[in-house]
């Protein structure tokens, strides 16, 4: 978890920066891949990014903070993100969110003790057909239940690393 | 015929006459000031002695001790000169007004007016025309846009009014038979001309009203439009004889109003004297009562009045007067 | 040429244009925060709804948003118009921290117009604000980011407009933010620029902060005096100090914006040093006594040792009218000895542009829209900042840009860069013209043909060229080339970066006239006996400081006439005060050959600051301004020609006499000034002895510092915080053959002095050469910029 | 009708006038009767403090834009806790005319007026009344407001801590 990118990922995105025209495209996937190493993006990781690819600190900064699936600040090492959007809504997607918080003991934004679990909300996951939905890691789970959500936790934690 | 005792009663009567009517013309100003108070509400001057009495002592001093200025522009000795025309012609004025019949003192007979000429009235009148020679010129020598135009319009104002008054006058004389003014007085018993041609007295009370400049007919100076009108550059004592001048003047047209239409000094009861006094006193009354009444008149109408109503109509007075007369004979 | 009605006013407007700037020509006031004339509309305010009610667009849209068609019928005043832009306004004050009476931006602030134009009066909202914290931004710029509006002005101005890549817009949603990844000063030199665009008080002038209200200031249009391009400023004083200069408008020059320099750089008007009073010796005395002074001295020297021991020495700092009264004294005093500029290169190079540059001479707008740029011995960010931004203007806009330059320059654009040996910039510039890159190696010769080849295909090509790194020779080079690629139907222009506010206008009037080294001969021979200098400062200001330092010493009368404390003012024998630029009026002509006039801001004088004792004005109260003020440069010189004359007589008499000044006499500081005519006249280079080259010796070259040359912004104690610091500049490989690491002391000495500075590394500069940034009124005597001569290196030493 | 209009409405006044002269003055004899003016009175200028003890001027400026004879100038600063204060702060009360556009103009009720009307002086020059002849140690007529309490730039509460604001946001939160 300590390294930022690996050796060869830095080759890589050093490469694939010195070929492409417009480095800046590679914003994300450097952040994402920061991102898997280390769970989240500390402000070293958006240094490093930029000196890849040839951009101010800012520059990376702004695309950063702009997504909310890539994290700046510390999270769990399962990030729940727990849909809140109108389809998710309307099928009951804020019980679900006050589920997640009473099952997990915190509110939206909080790591658990254990530092397993992060709960955010988000907008729209796409799965607007099995609402109320949530996403975890790159798992997204449907028509949750309040059994059907603790099915999921349990699995996820056990599964967590 | 004239002995040193005459010359004597004709100086005493002129040092008494200066200086009644000096005092009276301070407090008139004074009187004035309280008066108009009244009408507004206000006490008016009353810090200056005993209710103010000293109020007049007070201004003369005031305006004696004030920077005497004058503009570098003006005309000097015209603009030394006008306000001396202004307050000497109303003073003048007095020479022929009849305060009471003859006393009988020492055995002579003394008649109480210091020269009862017998033209009075042309002698009035002519002195009335001079007057406004010392706003024409107090306006002109100024070298001000507001002294200029007041001057002016007191000129025209005067001229225009002026014709009226002489107007109102003509069946006086012809009713009196005479232009002396005792003799005016005494045509007025048993009924004072006020009652038998009161066409004229309006007309004449009208006319003085506006040969005073005072409200409501006080266009030469109107403040709101031309600062203070031909006395704008006036200063000190200066600015104190145009000040003096317009109250003598509204005691001797006072006067003159008493003489030829209250009956002078004719009156039950009291003394002569003071039944013209206080006929006078009445007069000056109203001119301050008038002044916290009336606002003032336009220039235009001021002018359309005076010639397209009040000179007509005193024509037509005029014949009226002397067709009443030539029937009544 | 679209015409359509606005309110039942009909306008026509070019092609292209959107209904937004249509209203605007129609004088009709439309509520907009995010649209900006030099940055464009992105439609992100919604504050300038209008209804369409005929045309190609319906209903109400963003006017900035809708280009102008023909036929289009819109309305502002329609009510529903109206009415969503009542409420966008509400929305935008939501989070409003209501906190006018304490922001700077209080008088002149957009949001507050909009808001009240709007009839938002009483706040509906009832729940929590959004707060931010501030970030530390450096000496010029004052964060307060609760008051923003999310208009995005400043992103678009700093990093799109001025190429900045240090501050940007971070976060979504509800959380815009405005700032930088972490707290620090802004870098790049147009930062002041985001105090003029934020439309309210998020970055205000940290240098005027809490100094005044605007309407308090006296304001006029003025020319920024601290570079040659001569951008259009608009100074604001009060109480007899400047407190804060801001862009102004000038379509030919600036456009917009202006430099961190121009705008931050004005504390020399308010110097604690500043020289106010007139003094003879070290007596302060009255005008009068010094004028009669001067007068009786001058005749006196003329009488005893003729008139030519006189010699007068111009400025390209002082105004036109200035430095013309100067000319006509030399006249009245019988002497031929005038030089307009202290360093005799700068003197050449701007003779040789006004003589030449007539018709390929370029405007910033015309670089703005040329479609190839070749900078060759340019650094403009160093030397002329808002050249820089034209530059990348055009960049933007898809022109190619290249830069031959020995420095490692650096620009806000993207160019293709070759570090060529300053002696060589003549050199690449002559293959050029002649078409063949046969003396350069096979990888120059790749990159020089390339640029060739952009440059011929180029419809409207610009030579960009520095003055200081050129020379005169090489100014003349760059403009020959300049007009030998030029076609019937395809002219290439050229702009040179010169070396003060007014030295091409110095160079119209000093004609064939000689040097400011021969009249230093004359005075060290003695033929010379008394000088006076218009603002210039020739005790640090010549190439070689012990010559001229040496000479000067001879002298029996110095005459000064500045506004700023030179060395030249303190040691004069007669020193007169004159007015700073923002005080007095006149006119500069900038590189170009422009004329720009510039108004009076206001009167000069002791600031109550001073006179009061900093926290309370003074009790007493008198007429007039508190001790003898400053007179204008021009007037003190007619005084001692005993002229007294308005400013216009003096200009129709300069138009009378200078045919190339025609249309003097009725420049308006409002406008954006008038071209000089074309003069047509020849200027020769009189033979430059060349630098002797030695074995292993490396060309020193002194170069321009934005924050540490210029005379007038050094005395800006503002500027303090971002001056360079004196070090030598040297290739990596050149300081690895010498064993030299980054941050190490070398010791260099010169046929004039030595020096002893750390030394920072670059791989992108020309090898064999040692630069030192011009750092003035530093301890260390830096040479003047422009200097080149021949380095011996010693070994490194201790560090 | 016309005619007798005019001659009734210059003939009616004279009765009014006269009426007046014999009803009591309304003229207050000032020093020796003096009338206690309302709160609301507009005479001297004060400068206040906040409920804290502070001073409550922050050198806007807006009171000498709003004075309409240009008798108020001042010079603004900061102090070191980002507070805007007034370094100098002067009324000249010989041009004052005591329109109270100045009190109407200030955000924060630091200026103020008050019923003391008595303080003529007989040497102009004094009545140039710098800011520590105008600052008093209460809060004048409302003893409540504190401007800094509800400006959301964080000077007398942290930012973010007015009672109407959220706290400062992070803007690199992980929640959207």
């Amino acid at each position: 978890m300590d390294q930022l990118l690996t050796e060869d990922q830095l080759d890589h995105f050093r490469t694939l920066a010195a070929e492409i025209p417009h480095p800046r495209e590679l914003v994300v996937d450097v952040l994402r891949a920061i991102q898997n190493n280390h769970g989240w993006v500390p402000d070293e990781g958006v240094e490093l990014a930029g000196t890849i690819l040839g951009l101010s600190p800012l520059q990376v900064e702004e695309v950063a903070t702009f997504f909310d699936k890539i994290y700046r600040r510390p999270v769990g090492r399962r990030v729940i993100h727990v849909c809140d959007s109108i389809c998710c809504w309307s099928r009951g997607g804020e019980e679900v969110a006050r589920l997640l918080q009473e099952k997990l003991g915190i509110g939206l934004g909080e790591t658990t003790e254990d530092g397993i679990f992060t709960l955010l909300p988000t907008c729209c996951l796409g799965a607007c057909g099995e609402a109320p939905a949530m996403m975890i890691g790159l798992t997204t789970y449907g028509h949750l239940t309040s059994d059907r959500i603790d099915l999921v936790l349990e699995r996820e934690r056990r599964e967590a690393p | 015929m004239i002995d040193l005792l005459t010359v004597v009663i004709i100086l005493v009567k002129l040092i008494l006459i200066l200086g009644v009517i000096l005092t009276l013309a301070a407090y008139l100003v004074f009187a004035e000031r309280r008066i108009l108070g009244r009408m507004q509400l206000r006490l008016g001057p009353n810090r200056v002695g005993p209710f103010g009495l000293l109020q007049p002592l007070a201004d003369v001093i005031k305006l004696l001790t004030k920077e005497d200025f004058l503009p570098s522009q003006a005309d000097k000795w015209l603009f030394l000169l006008a306000p001396g025309m202004a307050s000497i012609t109303a003073i003048l004025a007095f020479a022929v007004v009849p305060f009471s019949p003859p006393l009988h003192l020492f055995g002579r007979e003394i008649p109480m007016v210091v020269c009862d000429l017998n033209v009075g009235v042309l002698y009035f009148l002519a002195l009335s025309s001079l007057a406004v020679y010392g706003v024409a010129l107090g306006g002109w020598a100024s070298n001000s846009k507001y002294s200029l135009l007041g001057g002016i319009r007191g000129l025209a104002q005067l001229i225009s009014y002026e014709l009226s008054m002489g107007l109102s006058l003509v069946p006086v004389v012809l009713m009196a038979r005479s232009f002396s003014l005792t003799d005016i007085v005494l045509a007025q018993s048993p009924l004072p001309f006020a009652i038998l041609n009161p066409v004229a007295f309006l007309i004449f009370m009208i006319s003085i009203a506006a040969e005073s400049k005072r409200i409501p007919f006080d266009i030469p100076e109107a403040e709101n439009e031309l600062v203070a009108g031909y006395h704008t550059e006036y200063s000190g004592m200066r600015f104190g004889l145009f000040f003096v001048g317009e109250y003598i003047n509204v005691i001797i047209l006072s006067s003159m109003t008493t003489v030829f239409f209250l009956g002078g000094w004719s009156g039950p009861l009291l003394p002569p004297l003071i039944w013209f006094f206080l006929k006078m006193l009445a007069v000056s009354f109203f001119f301050i009562w008038m002044r916290g009444t009336l606002p003032r008149l336009r220039y235009d109408q001021l002018m359309h009045f005076g010639w397209k109503f009040l000179i007509p109509l005193s024509l037509l007075n005029v014949i009226a007067t002397g067709a009443v007369l030539l029937a009544i004979r | 040429m679209p015409t359509l009605t606005i309110d039942n006013k009909t306008v026509t407007v070019p092609e292209g244009a959107n209904v937004l700037e249509a209203a605007k020509r129609l004088d009709i006031v439309i509520p907009h925060f995010c649209y900006h004339e030099a940055l464009g509309s992105v439609g992100a305010c919604r504050l300038c709804a209008m209804k369409f009610l005929e045309g190609p667009a319906k209903g109400i849209q963003m006017a900035c948003m809708v280009e102008a068609k023909d036929g289009m019928v819109v309305s502002t005043q329609d009510e529903g118009a109206v009415d969503l832009r009542k409420h966008v306004i509400e929305w935008l004050m939501m989070n409003h921290p209501h906190d006018c009476p304490v922001c700077d931006e209080g008088g002149e602030c957009q949001l507050q117009d909009m808001t009240v134009a709007g009839g938002h009066g009483i706040r509906r909202y009832g729940g929590l604000k959004r707060t931010y914290n501030n970030q530390f931004l450096g000496p010029f710029v004052y964060h307060e980011m609760n008051r923003c509006i999310q208009c995005y002005r400043c992103v678009r101005t700093y990093q799109d407009y001025c190429g900045g890549t240090d501050f940007g817009v971070l976060g979504c949603n509800q959380r815009i933010y405005f700032g930088r990844f972490r707290d620090g000063p802004l870098e790049s030199v147009f930062s002041g620029n985001i105090v003029d665009a934020c439309p309210t008080g998020v970055f205000t002038d940290k240098t005027f902060r809490f100094h005044s209200r605007y309407w308090d200031l006296e304001e006029a249009s003025s020319v920024c005096p601290h570079c040659s391009l001569g951008c259009a400023t608009i100074p604001g004083a009060r109480y007899r100090e400047l407190q804060r200069v801001r862009g102004g408008v000038n379509k030919e020059t600036n456009g917009f914006f202006i430099c961190d320099r121009g705008r931050f750089g004005y504390g020399y008007a308010n110097h604690p040093d500043r020289p106010r009073i007139p003094r003879i010796g070290d007596r302060e005395v009255s005008w009068d006594d010094s004028l009669e002074e001067a007068r009786g001295r001058l005749a006196d020297i003329a009488h005893r040792h003729g008139p030519a021991a006189i010699a007068l020495l111009g400025s390209p700092r002082a105004s036109l009218e200035a430095n013309y009264r100067l000319l006509t004294l030399a006249h009245h005093l019988e002497t031929d000895r005038i030089a307009f500029e202290a360093h005799p290169e700068r003197d050449r190079t701007a003779r040789v542009v006004a003589a030449l540059s007539d018709k390929n001479s370029r405007s910033l707008e015309e670089i703005r829209n040329s479609d190839f740029l070749l900078l060759v011995g340019a650094d403009p960010l160093n030397e002329a900042p808002m050249m820089a931004l034209a530059v990348r203007q055009a960049v933007r806009r898809g022109a190619g840009a290249a830069l031959i330059d020995p420095r490692p320059v650096g620009l806000p654009f993207h160019a293709v860069h070759l570090p060529l040996a300053a002696g060589r910039l003549s050199e690449f510039l002559q293959a050029v013209c002649a078409g063949t890159f046969e003396n350069f190696s096979r990888q120059e010769r790749t990159i020089l043909e390339g640029i060739a080849e952009r440059l011929r295909r180029a419809q409207r090509p610009i030579l960009i060229g520095g003055g200081d790194l050129l020379g005169a020779a090489g100014v003349r080079d760059l403009l020959r080339t300049s007009e030998k690629l030029s076609k019937e139907d395809r002219p290439c222009g050229a702009a040179l970066i010169l070396g003060g506010p007014n030295s091409y206008g110095a160079a119209l009037l000093s004609g064939e006239t000689s040097d400011f080294n021969g009249i230093l001969d004359g005075i060290s021979e003695g033929r010379i006996r008394a000088l006076v200098c218009l603002e210039s400062d020739p005790f640090t200001d010549h190439p070689d400081l012990s010559r001229s330092r040496s000479a000067l010493a001879k002298l029996d009368l110095l005459i000064a006439l500045d506004c700023v404390p030179t060395t030249t003012a303190e040691k004069a024998n007669i020193f007169l005060p004159v007015k700073a630029p923002a005080e007095s009026a006149g006119v500069y002509v900038n590189n170009e050959g422009r004329m720009l006039a510039f108004a009076s801001v206001f009167d000069p004088g002791t600031p109550i600051r001073v006179t009061g004792g900093g926290d309370h004005p003074p009790r007493v109260f008198e007429p007039g301004t508190p001790r003898n003020p400053p007179m204008s440069a021009w007037s003190v010189l007619g005084a001692l020609q005993n002229r007294r004359e308005s400013l216009n007589s003096l200009r129709r008499e300069m138009e009378g006499e200078h045919a190339r000044l025609a249309g003097l006499a009725s420049l308006d500081p409002e406008t954006d000034g008038r071209r000089v005519l074309p003069g047509g006249g020849r200027f020769e280079i009189p033979e430059i002895p060349a630098i002797p080259t030695e074995e292993k010796a490396f060309d020193l070259i002194s170069i321009q510092s934005l924050f540490g040359s210029e005379t007038l912004s050094a005395f800006s104690p503002v500027l303090d915080p971002v001056r360079p610091v004196p070090r030598f500049l040297m290739h990596s490989a050149d300081a690895a053959e010498i064993g030299l690491a980054a941050g190490e002391t070398l010791r260099v000495t010169t046929d004039r002095g030595g020096f002893e500075l750390p030394v920072a590394l670059s791989e992108v500069m020309a090898r064999g050469c040692l630069f030192i940034a011009h750092l003035k009124g530093s301890p260390v005597d830096l040479p003047f910029p422009g200097v080149r001569f021949a380095a011996r290196v010693d070994r490194r030493k201790e560090s | 009708m016309n005619l007798w209009r005019g001659i009734k409405g210059s003939i009616q006044p004279f009765g009014i006038t006269f009426r007046n002269i014999f009803r009591k003055p309304s003229t207050i004899q000032y020093p020796e009767q003096k009338r206690t003016p309302a709160p609301r009175f507009r005479a001297r200028i004060i400068l206040t403090r906040d409920p804290d003890g502070g001073e409550r001027c922050v050198a806007c400026y807006l009171c000498s834009a709003a004075c309409p004879v240009d008798c108020i100038s001042m010079q603004s600063a900061e102090r070191p806790d980002g507070r805007r204060y007034a370094t100098w702060f002067r009324i000249n009360f010989s041009r004052c005319i005591f329109c109270g556009m100045c009190a109407e103009a200030c955000p924060t009720l630091a200026i103020q007026m008050t019923p003391d009307y008595e303080f003529s002086k007989r040497e102009p020059l004094t009545l140039v009344y710098e800011k520590e002849d105008l600052l008093v140690d209460h809060g004048g007529k409302d003893n409540e407001y504190n401007y800094y309490r509800h400006a959301g730039i964080g000077v007398v509460n942290p930012r973010g801590g007015n009672p109407d604001e959220a706290p400062p946001v992070d803007i690199r939160t992980n929640l959207p």
